[in-house]
């Protein structure tokens, strides 16, 4: 079987001030075939994150390889259709929902902008295809003329959601996605997520610190600590029956009834 | 009600957000109108020549004939100072638009491509900041002569690194905001994202600091011309104004001298709360 | 009102409304809370943004901004915060209740060491430099950092999030308070760190006799260390109770839906997401505040505010709470 | 300057610390070099900035259009007289070398020579500097004390502040030269207290001659300093960790010293150090204006007579003593700020 993704060995230092490197991401490889959901856990620093990020193509791995359907992809992307078919491969949503839409565009706008960016020049089949967007992310149709300031921050993600959906992607990578939103409306937005993983034929690469919502949203589990991979396997095998000890750390560390907090020196 | 006072207890911004109507604005543009109309009309409504005096009415007081008197020559001070307004209000803006214009590109770049293209431009920058804008100015006086085109010039250049530098961290802080990340990651073209949407979000801190560069910049300006390097006689501009009128000021006819002067002070006081004004905004924005 | 039981217990909110000056106008954050809190007691604030959680302690504290209108009453020991004199309001803050709030960075002088902000205090009042010095290491030790002579002499920034609180909880301690407030003191943090914070209030709690409120939004974190829980939506108290009971059995829609939105680590399945977003006090509708997101709402809690009143083992602000009972009751069953 | 040519960011908000929040003039302006190793950042660096800065002033001017011997030659020039005054002055050599010679001449105290006034253009300005200097020292002394004391006292003292407010407004709009037209109608025309013009013989002599100078100098930037002061400390007074700091019951005048004064300190800082500099420039316009024969004055006349040695001189003497003060500025924010001592460290 085509993965769709596959990440090779993937290593990303930083140098630091001093002449020191900080590796954060350690060898780390994994693959999402197709309307597969892996999601990537870990605590900050875990190097999850820059994962995302290196599959993206926002920062260019130090080592390593990402492939789409086997085919390799070049992080510089020079041209405009290297661009524009990566993002067809692959869209992010991220964890701000008052940073990641342009506060001086009204949403159909910014829409309609991706659109347009990827070859639909019609104006009234634009306008269509935005309404059919909205209401694909159950957003009435009033939000389409709002600016973000005028929505709340659970309305906002929808919208980011929105504008990623509108590229067709085929893999979404959800970077934090809902964890800063109200845990009433986080759980509208994850529904709304596990809705459009079925009807659109998504894959998912979710990143998260929360188990939780992991279980919710995915098939497998990758958890990292500090760049590498600890665990893997099945969502429901790691959570159930952890086999790393981190693993099972993170897991005692979240608060249910009964629960007591064991304090660690530092 | 309560007595202990600590109000970090908002967020920022967030206690001058619901002020309704805006007095100061309201002082702030009709200040302003009032400057136009005096450039604009002013020389007309007056019936006086700027430049031909009467000289036997010279050094007078002010009169029903010559509201703020006349000049050494005899020519109105009214009229001079309305004439003069042309030149003093425009030159700076200009200026200012000129120093804005090159700041912003130099912004955008800088923070655009990032590394070494950032380093070049900052280090230019400080080279151009350890230049003081009026030694800047008379430098290039003692180049190209007296006049007003080398100093609007050279502080055109000179105020730059004041409006980039602080245009640069904005657009430092935008260009990893989600907003830009995603609509690269969405397929738009590098030269949209940059244009269409980091551009536009350095425009409320250019305006607010160009606001306040406009009165330092008529400041400047008017005091090139005082210092008889600027604007020569016999054209009128309020600067070379105050210098003309500063020995009719020691005989006790202080009107050339002190009318332009209060212009100038106004008008800068106008700008600098106009000023204000945009940056509450702009914490408003946020 | 009912005549209290000596000794008094050690705060107590009585209708509390508070109105924030905002531009020429007020707003109100806080329309109807009252709650009490005996000595060794932990209370758990629940709600989510704009629910006026952490107005309610700050009002209690009297900690406002100025020009704020508080109605109501609150009692410290019996006596009346509101009129305290200003010697006595600073003594009070100072020497018995400690405040612990969700980004201990902002709230230490990033220009002054660990070692300065923890001694600032004492030295003020006259302990010697040596005592405090040692009184703070001691401190430091008890919150479980390690090597607390070099942490005194280094900046802020050059400690962790996780860190700092645990610097934060030790600035606390050094008065030994009778309250502590912990405003999300762990929100920002990563699940492994939220748990030693935790067990270090945890174990103050029990085994100093601290008393506890804790506002959070995670009504799973609150039920698991705090003995009673009050759910606080747009401004005002939707229901109270024990926290095992609140977990199991909560009566109101609200904390209901709370506890079914939170998506759980042990098993897959649709949430039952409540439907809207949390609203603040000021846009809440006339009739009850929860009336637009409530799958059982009837004409009655369109029209009129209910108020808090005993339900089973419960207080419960809901009309329909006796009807909702039983289904309700078997609803949260099944999330767990 | 005549008046302050910052901009007034740091008079709404001085906080770019944390990304919120319009970003403080000071701070934006001197973050540039913080990245750098401390040999590059206190040492290379500002060592660079003045060989360019003294490298743009030369060629400048030396290219300027115009003859630099046409006032020397007189009306009647002579190709032999000329080339006489070419090789006197070492015009006759490439450019690059008259740079080289001339700057090696002034690391030795040698700034060359005025054509104009045929003289050294350091016997020409050694005498003017203690003048420029004493006026510079007054005014600062005044902008300093002035812009603090008023926006402490606009801060602590409820009442006073909308007054601050006002007169600071005004203040920082008021030009040097205009300034200077009103003090000597008031002091000098009407009450007679002090004289019309020069700069006086010795100390109380020349204190007394320039007051009114230095108050005309002294206006703007102390107005400036009084608001950046006040938005400094009104800021810093709003923050978290000063809240804590009262909770715990310490005294107002304690939480005010060690929290909100000190943590205010770097924005004062830097608003002082850029005045002194800009006092310097200003002090052409305050000199031209009381008729006082210093650096100032003397710098106005070189630049109509194209003097172009002792414009390049006193242009250059500027440009380091600008770098230099923005260069201590870096290194006292370094000793204010322990943020700034361990680049890297903070995320």
């Amino acid at each position: 079987m085509v993965e769709q993704l596959t990440a090779r060995h993937l290593r990303k230092e930083y140098r630091l001030r001093g002449g020191e490197t900080l590796v954060a991401v350690h060898d780390v490889s994994f693959s999402v075939s197709a309307g597969d959901s892996l999601a990537i856990v870990g605590e900050s620093g875990s190097g999850k994150t820059t994962c995302a990020r290196i599959v993206a193509g926002l920062e260019p791995a130090t080592s390593g390889t990402v492939l789409f359907d086997e085919q390799e992809v070049d992080a510089a992307q020079a041209r405009v259709s290297a661009r524009r078919w990566r993002a067809r491969q692959v869209q992010m949503v991220f964890q701000d929902p008052y940073s990641s839409l342009d506060p001086r565009q009204s949403v159909n706008d910014s829409v309609s902008e991706v659109l347009a960016a990827h070859g639909l020049h019609d104006r009234r089949e634009r306008a269509a295809r935005t309404a059919d967007l909205l209401d694909k992310v159950g957003l009435p149709e009033r939000v389409g003329r709002s600016k973000p300031k005028q929505l709340s921050g659970g309305q906002r993600q929808r919208v980011a959601i929105m504008k990623a959906l509108a590229v067709k992607p085929r893999l979404l990578i959800l970077d934090e996605a809902v964890s800063a939103l109200d845990v009433s409306v986080q759980a509208q937005v994850i529904n709304l997520l596990s809705d459009l993983r079925a009807s659109e034929k998504l894959a998912f690469l979710f990143i998260s610190h929360d188990l939780g919502v992991v279980r919710q949203v995915s098939d497998r589990v990758m958890v990292m600590r500090h760049g590498r991979v600890v665990e893997e396997g099945s969502t429901d095998a790691v959570l159930d029956a952890p086999s790393d000890p981190y693993t099972q750390r993170l897991l005692d560390a979240i608060p249910r009834p009964g629960w007591k907090p064991v304090a660690r020196a530092v | 009600m309560t007595t202990l006072a600590l109000p970090s207890v908002l967020p920022r911004g967030a206690r001058e957000r619901f002020r309704s109507v805006d007095p100061v604005a309201l002082v702030v543009g009709a200040v302003c109108a009032l400057l136009v109309l005096l450039a604009v009309v002013g020389p007309m409504i007056s019936g006086y020549d700027s430049q031909t005096g009467d000289i036997l009415h010279a050094g007078e007081g002010p009169s029903a004939a010559h509201w703020f008197g006349t000049d050494a020559l005899g020519r109105d001070i009214f009229t001079r100072a309305a004439v003069g307004a042309r030149l003093s209000l425009v030159a700076p803006a200009v200026c200012v638009l000129i120093a804005a214009a090159v700041a912003t590109v130099l912004a955008l770049v800088s923070s655009w491509f990032g590394g070494w293209v950032d380093t070049a431009i900052t280090r230019g920058l400080d080279i151009v900041f350890a230049f003081p804008s009026l030694l800047f100015a008379l430098i290039a006086i003692a180049i190209f002569g007296t006049g007003i085109t080398a100093p609007v010039i050279a502080l055109s250049i000179a105020y730059v690194p004041y409006l980039a530098r602080v245009a640069r961290v904005t657009a430092r802080r935008e260009r990893h905001a989600a907003y830009i990340t995603a609509g690269t990651l969405q397929g738009l073209a590098p030269s949209r994202v940059a244009i269409r949407h980091l551009l536009p979000s350095m425009f409320p801190v250019i305006r607010t600091q160009a606001t306040i560069m406009y009165g330092s910049c008529l400041t400047d300006l008017a005091g090139i011309s005082f210092l008889g390097l600027g604007v020569q006689p016999p054209v009128a501009e309020w600067g070379s104004m105050v210098n003309e009128g500063r020995t009719a000021l020691l005989d006790g006819h202080p009107e050339e001298a002190l009318f332009p002067g209060l212009l100038i002070v106004v008008t800068v006081v106008a700008f600098n709360l106009l000023a204000e004004r945009f940056a509450l905004r702009e914490d408003r924005v946020k | 009102m009912s005549v209290t039981e000596i000794p008094a217990p050690l705060l107590e909110v009585r209708d509390l409304a508070v109105d924030l000056p905002v531009g020429k106008g007020h707003r109100p954050v806080i329309t109807d809370v009252s709650f009490s809190l005996r000595a060794g007691e932990s209370l758990g604030l629940v709600g989510e943004s704009g629910s006026g959680k952490s107005m309610t302690v700050r009002s209690a504290l009297r900690l406002l901004p100025a020009g704020s209108r508080v109605a109501g009453s609150i009692r410290w020991e019996g006596e009346d915060v509101y009129a305290m004199s200003r010697s006595r309001l600073r003594s009070w803050h100072a020497s018995e209740v400690g405040f612990i709030h969700q980004d201990p960075r902002a709230h230490i002088n990033p220009l002054r060491t660990i070692g300065d902000f923890l001694t600032e205090g004492l030295r003020a009042s006259g302990v010697g430099r040596r005592e405090s010095v040692e009184k703070a290491e001691a401190l430091l030790e008890r919150v479980g950092i390690t090597e607390p002579r070099t942490r005194m002499r280094q900046y802020p920034h050059e400690l962790s999030g996780g860190l700092l609180q645990r610097v934060m909880i030790a600035s606390v301690l050094l008065v030994e308070p009778k309250l502590i407030i912990a405003d999300e003191p762990t929100t920002a943090l990563d699940v492994t760190i939220q748990e030693s914070v935790m067990a270090i209030l945890d174990d103050l709690r029990r085994h100093e006799g601290v008393s506890l409120v804790m506002i959070t939004h995670d009504l799973d974190l609150a039920a698991a260390v705090t003995d009673r829980i009050a759910v606080v939506y747009a401004g005002q108290l939707v229901e109270e109770g024990a926290s095992g009971s609140i977990h199991t059995e909560g009566l109101h829609p609200y904390s209901v839906g709370l506890l079914e939105s939170r998506p759980s680590t042990t098993r897959r399945q649709r949430l039952r997401a409540i439907p809207g977003r949390p609203v603040a006090a000021f846009e809440a509708p006339p009739g009850c505040v929860f009336v637009d997101r409530c799958a059982h709402a009837v004409d009655t809690c369109r029209e009129e505010r209910p108020s808090l009143r005993p339900v089973q083992r419960q207080l419960v602000a809901c009309h329909r709470a006796e009807d909702l009972q039983a289904p309700v009751v078997l609803a949260a069953g099944g999330a767990l | 300057m005549a008046t302050p040519t910052l901009p007034a960011g740091t008079v709404t908000s001085t906080d770019d610390r944390a990304g919120g929040g319009p970003p403080s003039s000071g701070r934006a302006l001197l973050a540039s070099a913080r990245r750098l190793a401390p040999l590059w950042r206190w040492v290379l660096l500002p060592l660079l900035t003045m060989l360019i800065a003294s490298a743009v002033v030369f060629f400048a001017l030396a290219l300027a259009p115009g003859d630099p011997l046409a006032q020397a030659l007189g009306s009647h020039p002579t190709a032999e007289s000329r080339a006489l005054l070419e090789a006197k002055y070492g015009l006759d050599r490439p450019l690059v070398v008259q740079y080289l010679s001339w700057l090696s001449g002034v690391l030795h105290g040698d700034f060359g020579t005025s054509i104009v006034q045929k003289a050294s253009v350091w016997s020409l300005i050694a005498p003017r500097i203690s003048v420029t200097l004493s006026l510079v020292a007054y005014a600062g002394v005044l902008v300093v004390v002035g812009g603090l004391a008023s926006a402490t006292l606009g801060t602590m003292v409820k009442p006073l502040g909308p007054l601050v407010t006002v007169v600071s407004a005004i203040g920082v709009a008021v030009p040097a030269y205009v300034a200077a037209s009103v003090l000597s109608l008031l002091f000098v025309i009407q009450l007679g207290w002090f004289p019309a013009l020069g700069a006086g013989d010795g100390l109380g002599d020349r204190l007394y001659h320039l007051t009114l100078p230095a108050i005309a100098l002294a206006i703007g930037w102390g107005s400036y300093l009084s608001q950046v002061g006040r938005a400094a400390l009104r800021e810093e007074s709003d923050r978290e960790h000063v809240e804590t700091a009262r909770a715990r019951g310490l005294s107002a005048g304690t939480v005010f010293r060690r929290h909100v004064l000190r943590n205010a300190a770097v924005p004062i800082v830097t608003v002082s150090a850029l005045a002194v500099a800009a006092l310097v420039v200003g002090a052409t316009v305050v000199e031209t204006a009381f008729g006082i024969d210093g650096l100032g004055s003397f710098f106005v006349t070189a630049v109509s007579n194209k003097d172009y040695a002792s414009v390049e001189a006193v242009s250059l003497l500027l440009v380091v003593l600008f770098v230099l003060l923005t260069t201590a500025l870096d290194a006292v924010h370094t000793l204010l700020d322990p943020r700034l001592r361990t680049p890297g460290a903070s995320r």
